[in-house]
């Protein structure tokens, strides 16, 4: 186990200010602290990783800070390294960040905005965190990442798949690694035309809030494009639990594809009664009725069971990704093997997407020489890497997002061991899956001048 | 009209859901007068006795297969069931695969020590309290119980399926087709509700318990211990709850909150229904689950937007505002 | 004409006829007992006088105007006062402020807003409850929690509360109902010393005819829903039909 | 003074000097210390100590004072808190006109939901009010996105068309809340040896509220309008025999709850411009409830204290994990240490839920009168046996 000291802060503090009863300004004023919010002065830096630990994605949140945990041990050349062997920029030595050895501290976003921001106001406040990465839901990052811009920190998002993050809500001082909605669409689209033919009529049922309608209008657009019908889509309530009012009209509709614009719970939930009705056996126009969830994740498979045999979706990466698809995805089985040995179990994507946050903003510091968020955000921008196990990579400037292949993959029909839910059906080249950054998808935000803080 | 016909089966199937975590629930707070938050808590718990038992009987041994490798290219662990070991693969794999069926075995005894211990060690210190503290310690109580379980099994649901016999659809007409399990839960959730009703109506202990409803006082006074009926009353709703939970399994995998989205709702269902009214709860689960499959239509969620987001709390309303006590109220219980 | 005028006042409950043709004429500073046996309609009858029920058919007039379709505290603004046959005061609440309450409702009406004064600089009305509460031999109880007292203080409590409104009537429902002989003595005297001290009509349903005669200028016999006899104590008392009702129904 | 009696200033000078020093008092330990965990003196964190706190007392008078049980306060706690973002982005962003408007429009939402819900009384009125705030909280996530922002929340953008004000400051940036120029976000640090201390402007706008709130809801327990209150909750039969109409009283009661509500959801906005739809979902109406029951509901200053707590769990409990603990603990032998961690693991962290429930029902066991009780009791064997028949001044409306 790895010691810690949370309490950098006060070392710094008293560092800084010696003599009692001085009164001077943090957080706002530049003249102490080099010019930027929680500027580090100590021997150590401090980094928030603020998942979601109760509610729904705790499972998701708690697997990402496994990842962070390990990228922070890594960081500090504790165990044996993981993607630092294999990244293909070799600022970082295992020595910490500019020599300042990485602690961390965690909070609970309970998948509320409210809380998340609570939480990571606290780790700007108290702990005085320099960067906050992680979270389970589009919700919880947009509001995070505003929160982050206005305090000048940097936010390094963790799974949040909405076309939002880095479209109409964007900011200067976040950046996000993980896919959007328009990507899982872009990569989905030509698979399921070859799988399943450019003659389908589709039926959506959306989960009713931001994130469901942009992938619901993504994948639309992208199925529409190649011929399919859209016969139907119905908004579904969040907080419902049984979707057979939903999933019953499905079956008289005329429709042969049902795409499922669920996540987490009700992703499960969808599922599961869907099969329930019958529809994976079920033939329609003479040919297999098919159903389709855009975004996949492990732990949702998991909670699936059974249901989840033979069903496409899409997801940003998965721990096979080496082993069958080449040394393109060079980075995964390094990360599998040191988070599976610690662990005892592959990690998610949500684990991998957060893992290489942490390492791209360390490097990005080390690159830049500073930890002012201006600095980290210009040697993020435009920046190309490979070796994180997605293949090569670029954060675009425009609208900092990671642009890396996509992965098409289906439910496992005969899985090799329990952690294997899933099989890889493709790879989608990068190109495929790259928009415009005025995409009309992605309009309507600006991502503002990267905020310093003090 | 299929459509029609399609969503009224349907609004049965959830309605018998609501009917009977409502009439659990009604027992203890419309009858006993005690807020229970818990009530959620009891109907998670049924469902993870059925988890749980699925777990026992996949208590597996481990063989080292060479051949295959796991993720981390080390020798496969093969498990194996001890069921499977003893009874031979078949038998032990019908076992397993009957184990939510099976799970109602096991779970009434350990609902029904549930709900004494409940009763005994907690509740019966607050009929006399004000509502605000049993709220408090029911709701603290079903935190815990939630936490307990999350520590244990993780916030992942978790699949219980139904045996493959009662899993497939069920044509019920041209055009009609049906999940055979939730047709069984239909048919389970009547059965229990017609024994509840009918033990209360048919049994003298049912007598007196309804009698003591009505008028704890006198009862106490003709000599009778209602409170050790009211502890047996307790016990009988904690199983219902449980058994709620145990056959919904299958429906939708069990999680550790399935409570608490489940609570609001129950209550709002036996307040419809009328305090202190068991037939009000249960008519009120069916008229609320039909209302909501309805309200789910296509038709209608483009005729008034967002309508199927709050159909429960709107006919709530309704009703509230029409019939002063709910469909079938008594009157002075917790106006 | 008396302050209160009931006539042909009629009420059905489903099936059965629990008021029928019910005329009443209360004078003004008189105590009129109405007296009947168990069902005869005495309590549905003041519930028909307090605004509780609406009765069918008839009209009720208080003072030249008519109750019916008022609620009960539109009628308590037009001065009349009710005590309940089991006593109902604030009982979360102390002896004092219990007091103060009616005082409020008589200075300020059904509803005023006093959001941010503080009670006790109301010296006029603290000193007026006081006073009551001297009047009605409790003002030592006056910071107690009044659930805490006894079921005879509850009742004096409540009939001071009634009284410090000042009501021209006053209606008593069973007031020494349940209570020991010295205790009823007590509450008899005390209505006594109200009807001599006040100008005060009183309205009263009782069981007890040693209170009824004590206290009663006129007597109103009630039984199965009508008024049988209306008239002064000693022609009640022998009179025919009234044993005949109470022999007849309870024995 | 202020026209309380000589027990309630007492009390509003305590609560007043605490909320005050309560940078100091937040923050015991020095900061390097292992216990520096157990520090609640950063800004926002007690800003919502301070915000719940108003919310709490608004509820309480209420719940406390009519004993009408609302299930759904959160909703105007929510509206606060859009009215306040939407004043933001379209007026100016001093928080004056933001609260003002806050408080208005929950007002306005209070007087229809509590007109509809107080036509039934008891259990009926809670699920009526419930209902509302799910609907509210349910269209506010869904259809009514365009004015809520759904699922992500109100927020502030640089294209605010914001009247008094420029859409972005100079450098590009969102501008900051104020009040009349001092920002909100503006804090000083004050070192006193090992300790330190930060001083938040946003908190004292929200102290400095929140004490105003607290001697406005003293005034109204004292007045004969509380008492009336008080009078509903204990009997409403003789409430109407004594010629009072209980109607417009709780109609009141419920309209200032709601005001108050507003208060905290514009406060809320105004340290952290964000209107998120969970703020009134069932669970945040749910918190008040166990806030102002777990304080001492009908107690002054009860709520107050049951909101800091539970807030003190959530934000707290919640952030102490495994490395802290192992930092804590890190003196012990190997063996023990793991062991130590390993019993308390449970309970903090991720499963700082299972604490607040075991805390929950520790309270209301052994403390009947919540938290308000445990403080009187802990008073009383201060003070030794002496006579208690007059009850701690925070007390007198009990139960």
């Amino acid at each position: 186990m790895s010691k810690t000291n949370v309490t950098r802060r006060g070392v710094l503090k008293t560092g800084a200010v010696a003599g009692a009863g001085l009164a001077l300004p943090t957080y706002l004023s530049a003249a102490s602290h080099g010019g930027y919010t929680n500027a580090p002065t100590g021997d150590t830096v401090t980094l928030g990783f603020n998942v979601p630990q109760t509610g729904p994605y705790a499972e998701e949140g708690l697997d990402e800070l496994r990842a962070f945990e390990l990228a922070v041990q890594h960081l500090n050349g504790e165990g044996d390294g993981g993607m630092l062997n294999t990244f293909s920029s070799k600022a970082l030595n295992g020595a910490g960040i500019l020599g300042k050895k990485v602690n961390f501290v965690t909070g609970d976003t309970q998948t509320k905005s409210d809380a998340a921001r609570a939480s990571a106001k606290s780790m700007i406040e108290k702990d005085g965190a320099i960067m906050i990465s992680g979270g389970s839901s589009s919700g919880v990052a947009v509001a995070v990442q505003g929160l982050c811009q206005e305090a000048g920190i940097i936010f390094m998002a963790g799974l949040t798949h909405s076309n939002d993050t880095t479209g109409k809500d964007k900011k200067a001082n976040g950046f996000r690694h993980f896919f959007n909605a328009y990507m899982s669409a872009a990569a989905l689209a030509p698979v399921l035309n070859k799988l399943y033919g450019s003659d389908r009529r589709a039926y959506h049922l959306t989960a009713d809030y931001t994130w469901g309608w942009t992938q619901q209008e993504s994948i639309q657009a992208a199925t529409e494009a190649m011929g399919w019908e859209t016969v139907n889509n119905v908004l579904t309530p969040l907080a419902s639990t049984d979707f057979s009012s939903y999933i019953a009209p499905v079956l008289n509709s005329g429709a042969d594809v049902l795409v499922l614009n669920h996540y987490g719970g009700n992703m499960v939930n969808s599922l599961t009664n869907a099969v329930q009705f019958g529809l994976r056996e079920k033939q329609v126009n003479g040919k297999n009725f098919e159903i389709v969830v855009p975004l996949y994740s492990e732990l949702m498979a998991k909670g699936a069971g059974q249901n989840i045999k033979g069903i496409v979706g899409s997801q940003n990466w998965d721990w096979k990704l080496e082993n069958q698809m080449g040394s393109r995805y060079i980075g995964t089985n390094a990360f599998v093997k040191s988070f599976g040995e610690k662990y005892g179990f592959p990690p998610s994507q949500a684990a991998q997407t957060c893992y290489a946050q942490t390492l791209l903003y360390a490097d990005a510091v080390t690159r830049a020489g500073s930890f002012n968020p201006c600095a980290v955000a210009e040697a993020l921008e435009g920046f190309e890497f490979d070796g994180l196990g997605n293949g090569p990579t670029l954060y675009r400037a425009d609208d900092h997002q990671c642009f890396k292949d996509v992965l098409v993959v289906r439910g496992a029909e005969n899985p090799g061991n329990e952690f294997e839910l899933v099989e890889i059906v493709e790879a989608t080249p990068v190109e495929q899956v790259t928009y415009a950054p005025d995409h009309p998808m992605f309009a309507g935000g600006a991502l503002g001048t990267c905020n310093p803080g003090a | 009209m299929d459509a029609f016909l399609l969503q009224t089966l349907n609004g049965l199937d959830k309605g018998s859901a609501y009917a009977l975590i409502a009439l659990g629930l009604t027992l203890i707070f419309g009858t006993l007068g005690v807020v229970n938050f818990a009530h959620g808590a009891l109907f998670m718990i049924g469902a993870f006795c059925s988890v749980t038992l699925q777990r026992i009987l996949n208590l597996s041994y481990e063989t080292v297969d060479p051949s295959k490798t796991d993720f981390l290219g080390n020798p496969l662990k093969v498990k194996t069931p001890y069921v499977e070991s003893w009874f031979g693969p078949e038998t032990g794999g019908a076992i397993i695969e009957w184990s939510v069926p099976l799970a109602i075995i096991f779970a009434i005894p350990v609902m029904l020590a549930i709900g004494f211990s409940m009763e005994r060690g907690l509740i019966k210190h607050f009929y006399k309290r004000p509502h605000a503290d049993q709220i408090l310690v029911t709701f603290g109580l079903a935190i815990v119980l939630q936490e307990i379980i999350k520590y244990y099994y993780g916030a992942n649901p978790i699949q219980t399926p139904a045996p493959e016999a009662l899993s497939g659809v069920a044509q019920l007409a041209e055009g009609i087709v049906y999940p055979v399990w939730r047709i069984v839960y239909f048919f389970f959730a009547i059965a229990i509700i017609g024994a509840v009703f009918a033990f209360l109506q048919f049994t003298t202990f049912g007598m007196v318990v309804r009698a003591g409803m009505a008028d704890r006082e006198t009862v106490g006074l003709l000599g009778i211990d209602i409170d050790k009926r009211f502890t047996l009353m307790f016990g009988l709703a904690a199983s219902v709850a449980g058994l709620a939970g145990v056959m919904y399994g299958p429906i939708n995998a069990p999680n550790y909150h399935m409570g608490m989205d489940f609570l609001v709702l129950s209550f709002v269902v036996v307040v419809v229904g009328g305090m202190g009214s068991l037939p009000g709860a249960v008519l009120a689960g069916f008229l609320l689950g039909i209302l909501e499959s309805f309200a789910s239509m296509k038709e209608v969620i483009t005729l008034i937007p967002g309508i199927n987001q709050i159909i429960i709390y709107l006919v709530a309303i309704v009703i509230l505002l029409t019939r002063p006590r709910g469909l079938m109220g008594r009157k002075g219980v917790m106006e | 004409m008396g302050i209160l005028e009931v006539k042909d006042v009629g009420k059905r409950f489903g099936g059965l006829k629990a008021l029928s043709d019910v005329n009443l004429s209360v004078r003004e500073n008189t105590v009129h007992a109405i007296i009947g046996p168990n069902g005869a309609g005495k309590s549905t009858l003041l519930n028909c006088l307090v605004g509780k029920l609406i009765p069918d058919s008839g009209s009720v007039m208080f003072d030249g105007q008519s109750v019916l379709g008022r609620t009960p505290y539109e009628i308590n603004q037009m001065g009349i006062s009710r005590v309940f046959q089991t006593p109902e005061i604030f009982g979360d609440l102390t002896v004092m402020e219990n007091m103060m309450i009616p005082c409020f409702a008589a200075r300020d009406g059904s509803f005023r807003m006093h959001a941010i004064e503080n009670m006790m600089n109301e010296k006029e009305m603290v000193e007026q409850a006081e006073q009551m509460l001297i009047d009605v031999n409790m003002i030592d109880k006056r910071g107690m929690h009044s659930a805490a007292m006894s079921r005879g203080d509850k009742r004096r409590l409540e009939m001071a509360m009634c009284l410090i409104q000042n009501p021209k009537l006053l209606l008593l429902d069973e007031p020494t109902a349940g209570m020991a002989r010295a205790d009823t003595n007590n509450t008899i005297d005390l209505l006594k010393q109200i009807k001599e001290e006040r100008d005060i009509t009183i309205a009263i349903i009782e069981h007890d005819m040693h209170v009824v005669f004590s206290l009663a200028d006129r007597i109103t016999v009630l039984a199965q829903g009508t008024p049988l006899v209306e008239d002064d104590p000693q022609n009640i008392k022998g009179h025919p039909k009234v044993r005949e009702a109470y022999l007849g129904e309870a024995h | 003074m202020f026209g309380l009696d000589k027990k309630d200033t007492s009390l509003l000078a305590l609560v007043a000097i605490l909320t005050l020093a309560a940078p100091f008092i937040l923050n015991p330990f020095p900061t390097n210390s292992g216990l520096a965990q157990f520090n609640a003196g950063y800004p926002d964190l007690m800003q919502r100590f301070v915000i719940f706190g108003i919310f709490a007392i608004g509820f309480n008078i209420l719940f406390g004072l009519t004993g009408y049980l609302s299930f759904g306060h959160a909703a105007f706690l929510g509206i606060g808190s859009y009215s306040a973002v939407w004043m933001f982005k379209l007026l100016s962003m001093n928080i004056i006109p933001a609260i003002i408007l806050s408080v208005l429009i929950s007002g306005i939402f209070a007087v229809v939901i509590g007109y509809i819900s107080l036509r039934r009384t008891g259990i009926y009125f809670s699920i009526l009010t419930l209902a509302f705030a799910q609907m509210s909280f349910a269209l506010a996530y869904s259809v009514l996105t365009p004015l809520t922002n759904g699922e992500t929340g109100l927020q502030l953008t640089l294209e605010d068309p914001r009247v008094l004000g420029q859409s972005a400051t100079a450098d590009g940036s969102i501008p900051v809340t104020n009040l009349f120029g001092a920002e909100m976000r503006s804090s000083f640090d004050m070192v006193v040896g090992p300790w330190s201390f930060t001083f938040s402007v946003g908190y004292y706008v929200c102290a400095i509220a929140m004490l105003l709130a607290f001697y406005l809801a003293i005034r109204i327990f004292r007045s004969p309008f509380g008492m009336m209150l008080r009078a509903i909750k204990s009997n409403q039969t003789r409430m109407n025999y004594t010629g009072l109409n209980p109607k417009p009283y709780t109609l009141a009661a419920f309209v200032i709850s709601g005001m108050y509500a507003g208060l905290a959801g514009g406060l809320l906005a105004s340290m952290d411009p964000l209107a998120g739809a969970e703020r009134m979902q069932w669970t945040a109406s749910g918190e008040v409830v166990l806030m102002t029951i777990l304080g001492g509901a009908g107690t002054l200053i009860g709520p107050v204290l049951g909101a800091g707590m539970i807030k003190y769990f959530e934000n707290i409990f919640s952030k102490i994990n495994d490395n802290v603990l192992h930092g804590w603990f890190s003196f012990m032998p190997d063996g023990l240490e793991d062991l130590v961690v390993t019993i308390i693991h449970p309970f903090v962290g991720k499963g700082w839920h299972l604490t607040l429930g075991i805390i929950f029902m520790l309270v209301v066991i052994f403390l009947p009168g919540g938290l308000v009780e445990g403080g009187q009791r802990i008073a009383k064997a201060f003070r030794g046996k002496k006579a208690d028949d007059n009850k701690s001044a925070s007390t007198e409306p009990a139960e």
